[in-house]
């Protein structure tokens, strides 16, 4: 388990190369790469703000759920804050199993509760000036179908 | 003495990132009403509760969640991350 | 829209590298890579038969119905065949798409139908000799969750 | 004449890769019988059609598929890729 929350930039075919390396017990590896949109030329930049010290044990929590919850050989979460550009990569995650089905599922998990769980904000800045990324009532709904599933 | 933090517009709303607190609020309620009614750049970001997202000594909870042996309470907005 | 069917090896950073850069409507890229499982060091190594010429149009029927499904800004499809050894890479997809929901359903969209209606057929030699691995019940079941699906 | 093409296992109980058939079967069931009642391995190959998949002209398809004009005719077990 990797956990990285970092202002600067990360490879993420170098990232993923290495993650992918060397485990001949995993049969499946799943990449998640969030970017920012330029939403049709009117994105300047995004800011993202975050919650030193407790983002990193969000996280780890998040992965440990992950891990518990399927069968994981292994899994990252890189994510960055600070000033991106469109078109920059603002994180990522993978994750390693056996099969393909607890890979994907664990990647989707991970994705839905970094997104909602994690104490990350993003504040754009575009054609109508500054505004602060809403979080979207699909994104909440996304976590209940994590209830049923073991 | 709690430390209380601040992130994302309502950081900007009250005009601090973080603050000490003196308080015998006993919850995460509590203490918003006291802060509230010192100001009212405390009254406009506390104004829609359903907005408001808290973490007790960094972890999130609720706003009946108890301060005894708090060190630190944070407010923000939803989390947008990913 | 990329699809290649090869003996050789591939280079899983660069490709995804390549493959997520410099589109900047896309919000989210997903891979998937499969590996060859060592099945606890007893595999000594897998080889892979397809079907030249119905290969490449089934993928790319598969790929363009993965397409006009989701809001997809591209795929990604690189499948080997040939022996590999434990370890190696079989095949990867890679989706890119504005929002993280269509990035993730096409990519599991697109390993369930690969799975078993792309022309491939894997033999094992391991302790116990050669033997063609056998179809799972799962996985035609797999394909059952997309007929209702948008 | 059709190409007739095996792979995986029915290829290895048929004992080679693709021939050219003559023959005026009407649909692909029609040609599993001719090939069946020539040899004991083709009866081998088709004795269990539950684990036989065909395609026509390398597209998918079933048993009931006719064969007019059809050039390429290919058997093999359920698919095991990805």
């Amino acid at each position: 388990m990797d956990i990285r929350v970092q202002q600067a930039a990360f490879a993420l075919g170098q990232e993923l190369e290495r993650f992918a390396a060397g485990r001949p017990d995993t049969g499946a590896v799943v990449s998640f790469t969030g970017q920012v949109r330029d939403e049709g030329g009117t994105l300047a930049s995004m800011e993202i703000e975050h919650y030193p010290g407790m983002t990193e044990k969000a996280i780890s929590a998040i992965a440990a759920e992950a891990v518990a919850r399927w069968s994981l050989t292994d899994c990252l979460v890189i994510h960055r804050y600070g000033r991106l550009a469109p078109g920059e990569r603002i994180m990522m995650v993978a994750t390693a199993a056996p099969h393909r089905g607890d890979a994907f599922a664990a990647a989707e998990f991970l994705m839905d509760y970094l997104k909602s769980r994690a104490p990350f904000w993003k504040k754009e800045t575009g054609a109508d000036g500054v505004s602060w990324v809403a979080s979207k009532e699909e994104d909440e709904a996304a976590l209940t179908r994590w209830d049923r599933t073991p | 003495m709690i430390d209380v933090l601040y992130f994302a517009w309502v950081r900007e709303r009250i005009g601090l990132p973080r603050e000490r607190v003196e308080t015998s609020a006993a919850t995460v309620a509590a203490l918003i009403e006291e802060l509230s009614a010192r100001e009212e750049r405390y009254a406009a970001a506390f104004a829609d509760l359903s907005a408001i997202r808290v973490a007790v000594d960094q972890e999130l909870t609720d706003m009946d969640a108890p301060l005894q042996g708090v060190r630190e309470v944070a407010f923000f907005p939803p989390m947008t991350g990913g």
